[in-house]
């Protein structure tokens, strides 16, 4: 087996599950200290959401604040998160199947800088593989097989295993689960016990945090219990499965949250004049700004109030009426 | 106009002066979506190609990104810039998580797949990885996103990008999404049974490949494009069609409503073009 | 592989697949017309719903009513639909992990008296088993493993193939998927092409109708489509998975359908004293009372009206408020 | 009261007249369930007891049902007949589908798992499938509903069932749910890694396992019960725990909690009993 796919599995998962008491507590806690708690140096970090929806920024931002090293980031598609995390030093490897700013912009100039000059690793999965090894996590079970990577360099590259159907001989991928050491997850609503509910794109989410080992969960609101039950199916993480709940509206700024903020392109444009300007060490720089604030509440309440109030009015006008 | 292929062989008609390289690519693309059927479309291009498709021969085509959106609708000027955010969802009939969508088309549920390259060779084999040694890559592309599994699992996949040398190679530097692989029964062989590249479109062809040798094969010229072009801008050897043609020049219309869609800024603002 | 297992696979699901045409096109049909055309002999015929729950009772009875032979029905945990089907002998064989009569009536008379006589055959796995069998065929994929019916004599009954995964050494069981002939599937709310909405309990109906070769529908309302997008994430089975939609109050009736009406014990008594006082031949003799009804309405229209007004209501009472 | 093994060894006091068999059992596996812990309860007595336990000791008690809701709560008088129905999704704080919360419990997410059964051997296997020869069954049971994925999946498993011959069997007839299969590590062998039967309740005793050999053990005995009684219901021959209890009476408060569950007719029905 090669050395990348030889993240904890599934069995070591579940024996530390057992000893783990989550259901029924009160979780409500800051992000700082929950980051505190529950992302050490060298952690498998899972980050939900994909490319710039439902990017747990707070959180990220609080890891960027408390500083960290030796981090693994696994997120099917990925922004300009990554850059800040890999341009800092504080993660030295992605586990993606794809990296790019957007709106525009393109490539992503810091892991490109660092991948190509050998200073991080860029492992490739396709998209199904990153959410296959969630899935796998999630269910328990330490490989599904699947027809993605089949033939393409990206299969060879990681060295994926085969299995071959006993039923109908047919030859597949064998997909290594994956249980993150930690899942940072933003949603729109979630309890004091953990439970959560995610409108609109459900992307991984639930997957990841069902199969990482700690989970910390930051949520635009804090409702009563009471209000999740008017509609449980909607509830897609449950409380047992979660070790911290972070209030923290606007959690995924700069980037979106379905229903109510779009991503703030300014912030986009911020960052990328900051890379082109100096590079890497711009990518510091923007870092440094931003952590400078004592929390994502104090750096929300730098920006100006009118681009706050845009990012949710042309959200809100996207939404079914 | 219903379909890529209904130019008359004899007409050598101009390209509409018009059209840019990128949108007669779209154009191309969106001719060859038929009505009632499903796309899954990366964003840019194919997307666009989708979205013109619908406005035109194929209003109910179903367009799915990856996401997890099912059958969105398009609002001109409005179109998504990423596949995953707000405004890709606008009249969505169903949104399914973005790893289930993909399962989907692992059954097999899916017509079509629309993705883009950086390179792309004789088989249909698609880089959008690594420019050079994959160990010590020259460029760090941005990688697959959805394009593998699409490649992987769509009954027909069709590859759009600009006809250039540095994209037509020999051999691509790394197989992202995998075409026909060596050629001949190996795509087969690999495990992947289903699909495969049914065409690729470009700003000078449309592209299909030889049943068997699974070579890449040029189907058709773009208006006002010739066979030296294309061969030139192509950096292996190419079949060509016994029944080679010209495609029919752009036509305003499509034209109208490919910026209709992307700007959101025509004049007559109160009417759609179609 | 034990001829249990070879039931038609996820390759000929899907190569049959490439040939269908179902995006788009309006499916709203009657019973009568899509039993007629989708649900032909010896099929397998994947039910929808669990035990009372959700069971698409109209379109069996509609089975029943215009008759066939050497079906198989598969369902998780069945209730009496699974008598008549065997009663009547138009069913030889059940794939299920439960069948029991429920509220208090205990174990199923008739297909203990088939099973016990050697007449139909019950064919045991567990419940997850049924639930990775159509998820295995919903994913595209010919087999998934699991830790479910390990050990048991469920799995060596089976004859269950194990495989081993090549990154842990862990033994598990491959369970082979399952592509039913025709899945019949009971929900609140569709469109004309097919999208349809489940209320509560989602139990496994959206993988077997993924899963099936072939789907009718039956809802309680048909709305336009641009109602559907109002909530777009409560969609849960896609039109294009769908080849007819039949509309149908009461449809699961007597059984139940969640925030609509509850199961109407009264019918429950019926059944069980026909079977009481005539065995086999009472069972057979309350299948031939339901089908000498026209069809579903007119079936509905011989209860008493303050029946149905009484299972509405309970049900009305036990939803979130 | 906070545990099952409370009662002194001492003192053996006489079973709660007021209490019938079925009673003693499934408030005996209520006192089981910590508070703060989850729970995947099959319907009859599982179920009951779970209500007991969450109106008692364990108000944090999470309960599942393997319909897919997570968290429900109790009416009194309007407990569910099935797991699958409009009544058993009452209070719920989330609702999965019913492939899922058994991924769950493979996942490893649930500390117990209640179910009943028509045989159980020394092993703690449990046959709820074919009584006589699977090829020829002389009675068929209803099959294993979730309890084969139960017994296979949650971390500890409760067994409740009636003390009797025909029930505690040599081998059981069909292994419809495994215990410790053939004892020593055949469980661990087979591919079951985790769980594993850790209690069987009765109205005689409550049983556990040996730790090497997992032969059934009498841990206690019911109040007003003693070892011959259980001996002589069982059809092999059992292990005695070094440090055999007696367990306490069921209370007159507890019996009063379970028959406002299961009636919800006390006499003060504006009050619930605890």
């Amino acid at each position: 087996m090669s050395p990348r796919l030889a993240t904890s599995g599934v069995e070591d998962a579940r024996i530390e599950l057992e000893g783990l008491r989550r259901a029924g507590g009160d979780k409500l806690t800051t992000a700082a200290e929950a980051v505190r708690r529950l992302v050490p140096d060298d952690a498998v970090v899972g980050v939900g959401g994909t490319n710039h929806a439902r990017t747990p920024m707070a959180l990220l931002f609080e890891v960027l604040r408390q500083g960290r090293t030796g981090l693994t980031m696994t997120r099917p598609l990925s922004c300009f998160e990554a850059e800040l995390l890999l341009a800092t030093g504080m993660a030295d490897r992605i586990m993606t199947s794809w990296v790019g700013i957007g709106h525009g912009w393109g490539l992503a100039p810091v892991v490109r800088h660092l991948v190509e000059s050998g200073h991080a690793a860029f492992e490739e999965w396709s998209h199904l593989g990153i959410g296959l090894r969630y899935k796998a996590g999630a269910m328990g079970v330490p490989f599904l097989p699947t027809v993605s990577m089949l033939g393409s360099d990206i299969g060879a590259r990681l060295d994926l295993a085969k299995v071959t159907c006993p039923y109908t001989g047919a030859l597949l991928n064998a997909v290594p689960s994956l249980n993150p050491g930690v899942a940072l997850v933003h949603v729109q609503r979630a309890d004091r016990l953990g439970n959560a509910q995610i409108d609109g794109y459900q992307l991984m989410d639930a997957d990841l945090a069902l199969a990482a080992r700690r989970v910390i969960i930051t949520a635009e609101e804090i409702v009563a219990t009471d209000e999740l039950r008017l509609d449980p199916a909607r509830t897609v993480i449950p409380g047992f499965a979660v070790d911290a709940v972070v209030h923290q509206p606007m959690g995924a700024y700069p980037h979106e949250c379905y229903g109510r903020y779009e991503a703030d392109l300014d912030e986009f444009t911020a960052y990328m004049r900051a890379v082109k300007a100096g590079g890497v060490d711009g990518a510091r720089a923007y870092v440094a700004r931003i952590v400078a604030h004592r929390d994502h509440d104090a750096y929300l309440a730098s920006i100006a109030p009118e681009r706050l109030a845009a990012v949710r009015r042309t959200a809100e006008e996207m939404m079914p009426r | 106009m219903t379909g890529p292929l209904t130019g008359s062989p004899s007409t050598v008609a101009p390209q509409n002066p018009d059209a840019g390289p990128d949108e007669v690519m779209t154009i191309t693309a969106s001719r060859l979506l038929r009505d009632g059927e499903i796309v899954f479309a990366g964003i840019g291009q194919p997307l666009v190609a989708a979205a013109v498709a619908k406005r035109r021969q194929a209003p109910h085509l179903t367009v799915l990104l990856e996401g997890g959106m099912i059958g969105i609708e398009f609002l001109p000027g409005e179109l998504p810039a990423s596949t995953n955010e707000v405004r890709a969802a606008v009249g969505a009939q169903m949104m399914t998580n973005a790893a289930d969508i993909f399962l989907m088309a692992q059954r097999g549920f899916f017509d079509y797949g629309l993705i883009g390259a950086a390179q792309v060779d004789r088989y249909g084999n698609v880089n959008t990885s690594i420019v050079g040694d994959p160990e010590h890559p020259l460029v760090r592309l941005p990688g697959p996103g959805g394009a593998n599994d699409i490649a992987s699992m769509c009954n027909r996949v069709v590859v759009v990008t600009q006809h250039e040398t540095r994209r037509f190679v020999d051999h691509v530097d790394f197989v992202t999404s995998p075409g026909f692989l060596f050629g001949g029964s190996s795509r087969r062989d690999s495990g992947l049974r289903h699909g495969g590249p049914a065409w690729v479109v470009t700003d000078l062809a449309l592209l299909d490949f030889d049943e068997v040798s699974h070579r890449m094969r040029v189907r058709a010229l773009q208006a006002g494009a010739d066979l030296a072009q294309v061969r030139a801008a192509t950096g292996f050897d190419l079949l060509v069609h016994a029944d080679l043609v010209h495609l029919p020049p752009v036509e305003d219309a499509e034209l109208a409503v490919l910026r209709h869609l992307v700007n959101g800024d025509v004049s007559d603002s109160q009417e759609t073009p179609r």
